[in-house]
């Protein structure tokens, strides 16, 4: 493609940079994203002065503002663990942006197995929750990182065997390969399968993000934000705002690679091969994101015990059986 | 952060500093009596007070910007709003909603009642009203930006803001 | 706690509660279980569920709550102090503030009382007017409550719907008394002004946009299978123990109870109105919920029938011009949008009550939630004060 | 008014116990899918926000947003103040003694408003004050844009309060089956036949006030105008346009000739109309009792003066008042509609202008001393007030604070009170004992004896 030649150290540095630059953005866009989405779906208009249009500029605000705001440490938290649980909860979540292929040859790292390492890395931020909970030194923080830690483990399943569903039908643990793949999307086709496999997807994508109708961990009406009630500044907009926002994209382009068919037009039709995978991705996990705001302001929270018996009596079986149903689709269809 | 109270600031990251303090005023409620729900309606969909950055959404003091105190303060709620506002982090500004916040309102008489929430904790803006519209507390918020576009963020920093004359900016400006 | 009336500990936990693990409660469960410790939570006075300064100190074992001492008087104003110093006129004013969400409610008995102790006829126009005015603030507290009860539970946008259609009635509200919560508009003898023109088509307007619209608040909430789970069986009040509490309103209505002082000893001419005294016979949250939706559509029909029943004439009784209650003393009980409102008015001849006894119905109801928060979850505590419809001024006064 | 089109649907009990139970059925997401299509729906709904600093509601008249004040009305009466429940309005005012307007006549004295100020950080909104004020001096104005830095920049004086005057609306119209305050008939045709018992008032007040044209010209200017002084020069002006003005303006056209400009100039206060009293003698005024709710219907008569001046002065142009929106002047609007709602139509509560009194006085002397007095009660911020400072009961110390310190707190302790508790009631008693409280009767008489 080009012909320069780089050293690893000098391509590693500039992945680096590209990955820095993106994560933040993503979550910029998206806090925006989800001002206006919500707003309209609430019959309001959202941030309309900052910036001037339409308040584009609202979220950058939010994040200069945070940037030089006084860091209160409370006097009881543990203070090295309390400093460090943001970079804890945040650079999982910068680690799932690299295998995420935004178009053919736009990916950072296609690692062989792109699944595996999503769902390995997905899981971690988990530590920096309880880590952030614990050291606060304050009830409600306590209470919230217990939950947030029994419930990412419970939705972490589901999330798995709708992975596991989707590599089965690829035939391949690749993110590329899955995309290209998939004539149909897979939420499309294997008729059911895939939808259902979506449907487990999402909601576990949900819980995983906790947000609403999952959020019991950080309910604000409840238990005050849960693990973040007692950070301010800089390590609250990294623990909270940037780590929510970079997860939603995140999970909104994984939604996209896995089910939606990635950077390939949504229909196999050579016609639509003239736009750019960029835009096809862009498009598609633009969709997901909205889905994730839709389903926000819309539900009540599910209580904390409703929320596990959902997530293992109804989500796992109806996961596992699936499993089964697509081992037998990818056999003998 | 103590960069900033030292350093004489130029002018582009005065402007900047200022600029987002002013369209991300986190929003803690204090929602109190009668006021409260009118804070709540200017929040709602009719008024809408995201559209001036302000966002009504942390309930942790340590998120907040801005502590709208909205209603009857009592001597018996005053310890808690002093500690509210004390867990505040700086820059930090308070918005005294309504007559009974300013100086006691209705309830100049009473014994129960805190004559003012200035006597526990310092006010940025005053809006009154018994309870006043939502749109009187918008144009409160209006004054408070306006007020935080004309501030020196070092001084803010440090706690000893000297006033400085508000230009009105003619877009924003509720004429009074 | 002190169980007034309640029903036996077994029945409570058939009825949807957490089964006691307690130690002192349940000493034979506390073996071979993990060994927990008790923590205590202090919730408020400033939290966001407790939909003002409300403070509860709650025992939690985990995510269940062992046990709850709901504290008040975070927003005591002194009201029954403060109106002796006060002529009738201005304490009209001044009690419109004390339930903010119903304050024509609130001004109502006090003008009944008055008028009672000084005979003075109401005049059939006037009485129509309050009425319609009455119900109006019973829909725009009702919204409030729909508002915070799904904010509460985590649904944003309840909020934000509730708050448009409050603010078409607010507008009438605004245009015919001046104020958008506190009105100020009831007068011993009649109310201050006439109405003005565009009344009757904005009442309707505003009341018929809330009834258009509840089929879509119950699609949002009431039919929500999330919601159901959060509500059904939960936070039970059964009969027995809403009577023993004092509990009135709605929330006794959500018990079972069908009791309304509206129709038991009407007031103004609410005996000439066609309306139903709805209620829901399991007490548990969705059904307090369910009362309070349906008492909208009652009090838009009430609106309705008395804006085509609303007769020409004079708004003010034969007043003298200076109120002065003679001598005397008495009790007038109203149906506030929260339950019995009675006001004891004792009078010594003056311009001032001599005192002035208020019953809220905030506080009686509120005096029943250490028993119907014991042993629930952490959660269900927030959904049980949503559905507990409060209002802090109300409890505190 | 068509009612049925819409009627809130009507259940039976079992109907609704049926709802419930089925409402009560656990669902299997359908409910869940509604919920979105609800909030679907409103994102391509138009949105209702109001855009506040962009676009404004237009608000009603009685909003109650701030008080104006109409300066020139201002008798210093002092009613406002002393009704005000929070007493915020704070008035200052001398008083001034005029040469007699005739050879041989009593020298006049007038209140001049000094300072009329309203703190709007205390107060409540509730009203009163506007209410009371017999003439109608003071007003609701929608205005709500007056948020300050300072707490003490709330404190608005009559300047302030007098520009908003600018933005005050005249009364609404009232609501089909309302009776207009005054009027003798029912009903909606009050609003039109209202000019036919005023009518021979005007006739007489106009005539007796012929004889004093300059007065009358004075008085026409600030009234007229709205309250700006500036404006005085204006009868000359107006003169012309009189004439169009239809109705009962015929009988008043001749009075303004007589305006001179030297007199147009007087400074913008109230003077005595002496020549009016007569006039109200022949008032036919309604009976004090029934209708004392009404009171302004007794103000048509004592204010019909004023009201002439207006619409010779002052109106030009204003064929039908109560049309236009812009002139903020409701007396004109409260002659034409009966006497009508003028923005405090409840004057009348506490009637300081009723016809009865107004026989025996003229309009502009302000209310009666004694009259207040017996009205009022209530000690005003501006008065000579009892001082609210807690009194000592007797004036005498008759402990010895050291004393009654320990004998407290050894009593306390005795009775088995904590040390704190004893401590702090002991302290209770020694700050009683060294204002001269008895500690209790019984401490007291024990004592003494």
């Amino acid at each position: 493609m080009f012909d320069i030649t780089l050293a690893t150290w000098q391509i590693l540095v500039i992945k680096i940079i590209v990955i820095l630059t993106v994560v933040p953005v993503g979550a910029l866009v998206g806090g925006y994203a989800e001002h206006k989405v919500m707003a309209h779906l609430q019959h309001r208009l959202g941030p309309m002065y900052p910036g001037g249009f339409h308040g584009w500029a609202t979220t950058l605000a939010d994040g200069i503002k945070f940037l030089y705001k006084e860091d209160i440490i409370p006097a009881a938290a543990d203070r090295k663990v309390f400093s460090l649980a943001p970079a804890a909860i945040m650079v999982p979540i910068i680690m799932t942006y690299l295998v995420i292929p935004i178009d053919r040859a736009l990916i950072v790292e296609d690692l062989d197995v792109g699944i595996f390492y999503l769902l390995a890395v997905g899981s971690l931020s988990t530590i920096g929750l309880l880590m952030a909970g614990w050291s606060s030194a304050n009830k409600y923080a306590l209470i919230g990182a217990l939950r947030s830690a029994a419930q990412l483990i419970a939705y972490e399943l589901p999330i798995v065997l709708a992975a596991v569903v989707v590599a089965m039908l690829a035939g391949s643990l690749s993110l590329i390969d899955i995309v290209e793949t998939q004539n149909w999307p897979f939420a499309i086709w294997p008729p059911g399968i895939g939808f259902i496999a979506f449907l487990l997807f999402t909601v576990g994508a949900v819980a995983e993000m906790t947000r609403v109708p999952f959020d019991m961990p950080v309910a604000e009406s409840e238990i005050i934000t849960g693990p973040f009630t007692e950070y301010s500044g800089m390590r609250y907009i990294f623990a909270h705002m940037f780590a929510e926002m970079g997860h939603m994209v995140a999970f909104g382009g994984i939604g996209a690679t896995l089910f939606l068919g990635g950077y390939q037009p949504i229909v196999p039709i050579p016609f639509l091969d003239f736009i750019p995978g960029v835009i096809w991705f862009s498009a598609k996990t633009m969709f997901m994101i909205f889905l994730f705001l839709w389903i926000r302001p819309t539900f009540p929270r599910v209580r904390e015990d409703q929320l596990q018996k959902f997530a293992w009596k109804f989500l796992i079986p109806v996961g596992l059986a699936l499993v089964l149903v697509t081992g037998a689709w990818v056999l003998y269809v | 952060m103590a960069v900033i109270e030292k350093v004489k600031l130029p002018g582009p990251a005065s402007w900047l500093l200022n600029w987002s303090r002013k369209y991300s005023l986190w929003m803690m409620q204090f929602g109190l009596a009668c006021c409260g729900i009118e804070m709540g309606a200017a929040i709602a969909s009719k008024f809408d007070i995201i559209r001036f950055g302000v966002i009504p959404f942390p309930a942790s003091p340590r998120q907040a910007d801005l502590l709208v105190v909205a209603g009857t303060v009592t001597d018996k709620m005053a310890a808690p709003i002093k500690r509210v506002y004390d867990q505040m982090p700086e820059p930090k500004y308070v918005i005294s909603m309504g007559s009974c916040a300013n100086c006691g309102g209705p309830y100049w008489d009473s014994y129960a009642v805190t004559k003012g929430v200035d006597q526990i904790i310092p006010v940025d803006v005053y809006v009154p009203g018994c309870p006043p519209r939502p749109e009187a507390l918008l144009q409160g918020v209006i004054r408070l930006q306006q007020k935080i576009s004309g501030e020196n963020p070092s001084e803010k920093w440090l706690g000893h803001t000297t006033p400085i004359p508000v230009i009105p900016e003619p877009g924003l400006a509720g004429g009074v | 706690m002190a169980k007034v009336g309640s029903p036996s500990e077994e029945r409570a936990g058939a009825r949807g509660r957490v089964p006691s693990r307690h130690p002192e409660e349940g000493a034979a469960g506390a073996e071979g279980r993990f060994k927990t410790e008790e923590m205590i939570l202090n919730v408020g006075p400033q939290h966001p569920a407790t939909h003002g300064v409300f403070r509860l100190l709650a025992t939690i074992d985990g995510e269940v709550l062992i046990d709850a001492d709901p504290v008040i008087g975070y927003m005591h104003r002194g009201y029954e102090k403060l109106v002796e110093q006060r002529d009738y006129r201005q304490i009209t004013n001044l009690v419109s503030r004390m339930d903010w969400l119903s304050g024509i409610n609130n001004e109502l008995p006090l003008a009944l009382a008055v008028e009672k102790l000084m005979e003075i006829e109401v005049p059939p126009r006037a009485q129509y007017l309050r009425v319609i005015l009455c119900e109006m603030n019973r829909i725009l507290n009702h919204l409030m409550f729909f508002a915070s009860f799904g904010a509460e539970l985590g649904a944003i946008t309840p909020t934000f719907y509730a708050f448009r259609e409050r603010e078409d009635i607010q507008r009438v509200m605004e245009a015919t008394t001046g104020g958008r919560m506190h009105f100020g508009f009831f007068r011993p003898g009649g109310i201050k002004e006439d109405v003005p023109e565009g009344f009757v088509e904005g009442a309707l307007a505003g009341v018929r946009q809330v009834i258009d619209r509840l089929p879509d608040y119950e699609n949002l909430l009431v039919g929500n299978e999330i919601f159901k789970q959060r509500t059904i069986d939960i936070g039970i009040l059964e009969e027995e123990a809403a009577y023993s509490y004092g509990v009135s309103g709605p929330i006794a209505r959500g018990s079972g109870i069908t009791m309304d002082v509206r129709k038991d000893e009407p007031y103004l001419v609410y005996d000439q109105f066609d309306f139903d005294v709805q209620s829901a016979p399991n007490g548990d949250c969705f059904d307090r919920f369910w009362v309070l939706i349906r008492e909208v559509g009652e009090s838009a029909r009430i609106v309705e029938q008395a804006i085509e029943g609303l007769p020409p004439g004079p708004i003010m009784g034969k007043v003298p011009r200076v109120i002065q209650a003679p001598e005397g003393e008495v009790y007038v009980r109203c149906e506030n949008p929260l339950g019995e409102l009675g006001m004891y008015l004792v009078s010594d001849g003056d311009r001032r009550p001599y005192r002035l006894k208020i019953r809220t119905p905030s506080y009686s109801n509120v005096s029943a939630l250490s028993y119907v928060l014991k042993n629930t979850y952490v959660s269900d505590m927030i959904a049980i004060l949503g559905s507990f419809f409060f209002v802090l001024g109300d409890i505190d006064r | 008014m068509a009612v049925d089109e819409h009627r809130a649907p009507r259940t039976t009990e079992s109907d609704d116990a049926r709802r419930l139970v089925k409402a009560r059925r656990p669902g299997f997401g359908i409910g869940l899918l509604k919920g979105m299509a609800v909030t679907l729906k409103h994102l391509f709904k138009h949105n209702t926000v109001i855009q506040y600093p962009d676009e404004k509601q237009d608000l009603s008249s009685r909003t109650r947003g701030v008080i104006a004040l109409k300066e020139e009305n201002c008798t210093v009466c002092m009613l406002c103040a002393r009704e005000c429940p929070d007493w915020c309005i704070y008035i200052d005012s001398h008083k001034e003694t005029l040469a007699p307007k005739r050879e041989g006549g009593r020298p006049r004295k007038r209140n001049i408003l000094d300072r009329f100020a309203i703190d709007y950080a205390l107060c409540m909104y509730c009203g009163i004050c506007v209410e009371v004020c017999p003439y109608d001096a003071l007003f609701w104005s929608r205005e709500f844009e007056y948020a300050e830095y300072d707490i003490r920049e709330l404190t608005h004086e009559k300047e302030k309060l007098s520009d908003w005057m600018a933005s005050v609306l005249p009364p609404p119209a009232l609501e089909e089956g309302a009776e207009y305050p005054g009027s003798p008939t029912r009903a909606p045709e009050v609003a039109d036949g209202a000019a036919a018992p005023v009518k021979p008032v005007q006739a007489e007040a106009s005539d007796a006030a012929a004889g004093t044209p300059e007065r009358r010209g004075a008085q026409a200017a600030p009234l007229g105008t709205g309250g700006r002084p500036a404006d005085a020069g204006a009868p000359k002006e107006a003169k012309p346009d009189v004439g169009p003005v239809p109705g009962r303006q015929a009988e008043a056209a001749p009075a303004p000739e007589g305006a001179e400009p030297a007199a147009a100039e007087a400074p913008p206060v109230q003077e005595e109309e002496q020549q009016a009293a007569p006039s109200q003698e022949q008032a036919p005024g309604p009976e004090p009792t029934a209708e004392d709710h009404a009171g302004p219907g007794g103000r048509t008569e004592t204010a019909s003066p004023e009201v002439l001046g207006i619409q010779m002065g002052a109106e030009p142009a204003s064929p039908s008042p109560r049309e236009s929106t812009e002139t903020p002047s409701p007396e004109v609007l409260g002659i034409q509609m009966g006497g009508g709602p003028a923005p405090s139509p409840g004057a009348g509560e506490d009637a300081v202008g009723a016809p009865e009194e107004a026989e025996t006085r003229t309009p502009q002397e302000g209310p009666d001393p004694e009259e207040v007095a017996r009205l009022q009660e209530t000690p005003g911020p501006n008065v000579e007030v009892p001082n609210e400072e807690p009194k000592p009961t007797a004036l005498d110390p008759t402990e010895d604070p050291k004393e009654v310190y320990e004998a407290v707190l050894s009593d306390q302790l005795a009775k088995g009170s904590s040390p704190e508790v004893a401590e702090a009631r002991a302290k209770v008693a020694r700050v009683k004992a060294e204002r001269g409280i008895a500690r209790n009767p019984g401490v007291a008489t024990k004592e003494d004896s």
